[in-house]
């Protein structure tokens, strides 16, 4: 019965194992259907997630974003917090509008900030897409196989490009690179499906190692 | 009435048959293991390579954003690069943008560091600091590009920036040569679109993110990746290591099998009972 | 290199004030009353189908707009929600609204109060029907799916961007039955939503949904915009294609369309 | 109460309470002031603040810049980081606000005893219980001079770090996987063949599950294929050699995402990204009757 010993939460160390144990089958249980002891943990994992995220909010955001400024003479950082707080009149019927400005602000500094990204990420995507097609003297060491390849990527683009358009009625030609468009786009995500498939079933495998190596402590 | 043959019995199974099958598969796989080697690919080369020409010294941005969620994924991905970058004697920093991982990424960099051989990186501060948890990355790597120690202010144990041994003469992420983005979420894009543009970034995604990365890959914007636990497995073959990888691949292996044979299975069945049908 | 300055390729500027007058001038011309073609999309004409039969199963529907922070998108992820919800307001079927972010959660506060009202049912909005779950992704995930079993919500509408948890709502919604319609942004999500939904809403055609729905002028014009705008990245492509097969990828030319520095390299003769 | 121990370290400081109180003052003020503005007034602040807020950072990234520090800057550029650390503090504000909500939720639901109201109950202490120490952790972990900013008890962290790393974290990870579970009921049910969509859908995703283990290489291997690819490979590029070893499933399955998923990829991304793009300028110009006010 040494492992029974062993096995037992009778050291603080054992009783971590046990409770993170516990709460990982507490939360599987809904794969059998929805019950009590999953409704329990469900709310203990709100609530102490919600409980954390203050931490954050007061130590790294309001400490070290708002008071240590304020602290090291920038007097403006004052007007941060009441601003914030401006989106609290939500509730009021009559002052309401007034978090309006806040959140005009923010929608604005994301619109602002969504010029860069546009194109510092999607831009140079263009000049990636320039593939030689056809192996010509002008690109040295372009196999056909590569060639091949590159004509299928530009094909493949354009065909989906095209299933996004959406101001016209899409007829002939034009349809049937939409049509094709769409297959190309079922295949880029079976693709995707495939590739994801492995990543679930490693958190999955991480799980049950969890539960028979340091909970069950059988492999 | 036509009597519930198997096959449309098989079709509307209990899904909790499923659930309870793919369990016992893993369970088995991860009881009785055993060796199967892995193909390099050639993102993970692009990694290993521009890691391993690096010099010694050279400063290096880990950005690990994992929680205990993709610990899986990521924890092993983190290890051999550590492990690498030790080996190769460079200097590195990590950052998080995730409040877990600050404490999960630095409880590793100090597991990997402590059992290494070099005793340079036994001391905290010496070769490598933990820079903390930033919330907003955009923020922070714009920061970090001009000025570091304005940006940070202080390392995750509260030594300011300016005084740690590791960050001597490094102003700026511009004193930096590489970073790389261990990461189970799009922190990547934010790496590309504000970092200095003299720093190569390297990926280190769970699977799932891997497909954006072969955009950038395509691009040259990323010098090379290490997919999942997968990527790690692979690494850690480059290195000729033997580390998590090796013992989680397969079970992963196959509870692929498995799904790919319910498909069949799936398939069949649909066919069969429109067969029966038919004939009925 | 990465481009942090327009001035580190000045294309993208010129890109940019293409762009921007395309939409600008379809928005004009939209609004002058123009008449404007929308494609059929097909999922979005399912809406009010799942409106209905969760209003006649007497069940809510359920309004998931994931972890989306607050942004462009989230903006356009309400926007949405506010015709949903105004399509139930009209029938009296009680809606939730769950989110992951605060600030999307203030400002849907806003939104779906207005759709209440546009609706004329404003005694209807609960303001405890928008909630506010956690910002850490799985406690979220599993708030929501404690409550799609609870409630056996009849519809569950999912717009904007998710993560891995986009799985644990279109499952366990399949699993009460509920009719399931998803749109996002995130590439890497929507297989996910094709094997699980009943409609799902892929890439651009998540921003073109307000459009679609609603119909205004601004919006239509906006999207013929959008289709000017890819016309032109097809292309952009489709020339630099060309001119890397006959002149070789090397050329400068091309460095101009998008390269860190090539508009430098190619008028000024530098950084070669 | 942190602020007030602070204070009576520096006596200083009190001058930065002062400010502090007046900036809350002078905001709050400021809400009686606006309230005068008719419904037009009213609109035209929303629609101008957006507006500018959104030109500070377009105007940053569009104007010149000269190198400074090895760094690009303009005149905005220091300015804008300052207001993005000012933004991140206004929307930790909406956190509270969250964070309200859900406490007025589930007390509601204890104090009136509605139906459930015990898992309210739990959520309510877990949220404080976790709340508190979670702020007392996150204060304890500064430090000004080499003192921390909040004397830590051993105990409370303890207890922190069990309900973090014993519980969060663990709860984390346990969802996480269960959509394992529902990736396989998920892909049985739906991976039919159907149509042409869902039979290529189902096709590929075949093809890349299996490519990209280990498995995937030993049976390609296994069934007799090459397992490099010739080295002559860049001289007779359709050699049978290399034709077989193409058709190894590894080599299928990085081929599809190379050269299939790839561009499909990018072309949903430039669709997202001009739709993103004409949002923002409908957004930013207020054209979008979504916030009117």
């Amino acid at each position: 019965m040494e492992w029974l010993n062993d096995f037992l939460p009778l050291s603080l160390e054992r009783m971590g194992i046990w409770i993170g144990a516990i709460c990982t089958v507490a939360l599987y249980s809904i794969l059998y259907r929805e019950n009590p002891a999953y409704r329990l943990f469900e709310h203990l994992f709100i609530g102490l997630a919600a409980g954390y995220s203050l931490g954050p909010l007061v130590g790294d955001i309001l400490y070290k974003y708002w008071y240590l400024p304020l602290t090291e003479g920038a007097w403006w950082w004052a007007f941060a917090v009441p601003f914030g707080m401006w989106l609290y009149f939500i509730y009021s019927e009559k002052y309401g509008w007034v978090s309006r400005i806040v959140i005009g602000v923010l929608i604005g500094a994301s619109a602002g900030l969504f010029f860069q990204q546009f194109c510092s990420l999607y831009v140079p995507q263009i000049y990636a897409s320039f593939k030689p097609i056809i192996p010509t003297g002008a690109n040295e060491g372009l196999l056909a196989s590569n060639a091949i390849n590159n004509f299928i990527f530009i094909v493949v683009l354009l065909s989906v490009l095209t299933y996004f358009l959406f101001s016209f009625e899409q007829r002939g030609p034009v349809k049937r690179t939409a049509v094709l468009g769409r297959w190309m786009l079922m295949i880029a995500l079976g693709a995707i499906f495939g590739n994801t498939l492995m990543a679930r079933m490693a958190l999955l495998v991480g799980r049950v190692y969890y539960l028979l190596h340091d909970w069950l402590m059988q492999i | 009435m036509q009597q519930q043959n198997i096959w449309t019995k098989l079709i509307r199974v209990d899904r909790r048959i499923l659930y309870l099958i793919l369990f016992l598969n893993i369970a088995v796989f991860l009881m009785f293991p055993f060796k199967m080697p892995a193909t390099i690919t050639s993102p993970a080369r692009g990694l290993y390579d521009a890691v391993d020409s690096l010099q010694p010294n050279d400063l290096v941005m880990i950005s690990s954003n994992w929680s205990a969620s993709t610990m899986a994924e990521n924890q092993p991905q983190l290890e051999a690069i550590i492990k690498h970058l030790i080996r190769k004697g460079a200097r590195f920093t990590l950052v998080s943008n995730e409040a877990q991982s600050r404490d999960l990424s630095k409880r590793i960099a100090v597991g990997v560091t402590q059992s290494s051989d070099n005793a340079e990186y036994h001391t905290y501060g010496q070769k490598w600091a933990h820079l903390g948890f930033v919330t907003d990355l955009i923020a922070a790597i714009r920061g970090m590009g001009s000025n570091l120690s304005e940006a940070v202010k202080q390392d995750v144990e509260g030594t300011p920036i300016d005084q740690l041994p590791v960050l001597q003469g490094a102003k700026s992420l511009k004193d930096y040569k590489m970073v790389i983005d261990v990461t189970p979420s799009g922190t990547l894009p934010y790496w590309i679109s504000y970092r200095p543009p003299n720093l190569i970034v390297g990926y280190a995604p769970t699977s799932v993110m891997a497909a954006e990365g072969f955009t950038y890959l395509d691009s040259k914007q990323l010098v090379g990746m290490i997919t999942g636990l997968k990527g790690a497995h692979e690494y850690e073959q480059l290195m000729g290591e033997t580390g998590l990888g090796h013992k989680f691949i397969n079970a992963i292996s196959f509870s692929h099998v498995l799904i790919l044979l319910f498909i069949g299975l799936g398939n069949l069945a649909m066919i069969m009972a429109r067969r029966a049908q038919g004939e009925a | 290199m990465s481009i942090q300055h327009a001035q580190d390729n000045w294309f993208v500027a010129i890109l940019i004030a293409i762009i921007s007058l395309f939409i600008l001038f379809n928005i004009f011309r939209a609004r002058k009353g123009r008449a404007l073609y929308i494609r059929r999309i097909a999922g979005l004409d399912a809406i009010d189908d799942a409106i209905g039969r969760a209003t006649e199963m007497g069940r809510p529907i359920l309004l998931i707009p994931g972890m989306t922070a607050f942004g462009v998108i989230a903006m356009q992820s309400l926007n949405i929600f506010k015709y949903i919800t105004r399509e139930s307001a009209r029938f009296a079927t009680p809606m939730r609204f769950l989110t992951a972010n605060p600030t999307v959660y203030t400002v849907a506060q806003e939104t779906i109060q207005e759709a209440y009202q546009e609706a004329g049912r404003p005694e209807l909005y609960e303001p405890d029907s928008i909630r506010f779950l956690s910002d850490r992704q799985f406690a979220f995930a599993s708030g929501a799916a404690g409550l799609m079993q609870r409630e056996k919500v009849a519809a569950n509408f999912m717009f904007g961007e998710f993560f891995a948890e986009s799985l644990i709502f279109a499952e366990t919604g399949n699993m009460v039955g509920a009719i399931q319609i998803a749109g996002t942004v995130s590439t890497t999500q929507v297989p996910f939503f094709v094997a699980a939904c009943d409609y799902t809403i892929i890439g651009e055609e998540f921003y073109a949904t307000s459009a679609y729905l609603s119909r205004e002028p601004v919006l239509l014009g906006s999207l013929v915009g959008q289709d000017w705008a890819k016309i032109l990245f097809a292309s952009l492509i489709l020339f630099g294609s060309l001119v890397a097969t006959f002149w070789g990828t090397d050329t400068p030319l091309l460095g101009v369309f998008g390269k860190a520095g090539g508009w430098d390299a190619f008028f000024k003769g530098e950084g070669q | 109460m942190q602020l007030a121990l602070d204070m009576s370290r520096d006596g200083a400081t009190w001058m930065m309470a002062a400010i502090v109180v007046l900036a809350f003052l002078g905001m709050f003020g400021l809400v009686f002031l606006l309230q005068m503005l008719s419904t037009q007034g009213r609109r035209a602040i929303v629609v101008a603040v957006t507006f500018i807020a959104g030109l500070i950072f377009a105007l940053e990234f569009f104007l010149p810049a000269q190198p400074v520090d090895g760094q690009d800057k303009n005149f905005l550029s220091d300015p804008t980081l300052q207001i993005q650390n000012f933004l991140q503090v206004v929307a930790g504000m909406a956190l509270g606000l969250g964070t309200y909500g859900l406490l007025r939720l589930h007390l509601r639901n204890v104090v009136q005893k509605r139906a459930q109201w015990g898992y309210s109950a739990s959520l309510l202490i877990s949220l404080v219980v976790m709340g508190f120490l979670s702020i007392w952790h996150s204060l304890g972990e500064k430090n000004v001079e080499g003192q921390p900013l909040v004397a830590t008890n051993e105990t409370a962290e303890y207890i922190f770090s069990v309900l973090f790393n014993n519980m969060i974290v663990q709860m984390d990870a346990a969802m996480f996987s269960l959509i394992a579970f529902y990736i396989f009921s998920a892909a049985y049910r739906a991976f039919r063949i159907r149509s042409i969509e869902a039979t290529i859908l189902m096709a590929t995703a075949m093809i890349v599950m299996i490519g990209i283990v280990p498995l995937g290489k030993a049976i390609s291997e296994g069934i007799g294929l090459p397992a490099e690819l010739p080295p002559e490979y860049a001289k007779e590029p359709f050699s049978l050699t290399a034709i077989l070893y193409s058709l190894k499933l590894p080599t299928m399955a990085d081929w599809i995402l190379k050269t299939l998923n790839a561009p499909a990829t990018r072309a949903i991304e430039f669709g997202v990204a001009v739709g993103g793009l004409a949002t923002a300028i409908r957004l930013w110009l207020s054209m979008d009757r979504g916030l009117g006010v």
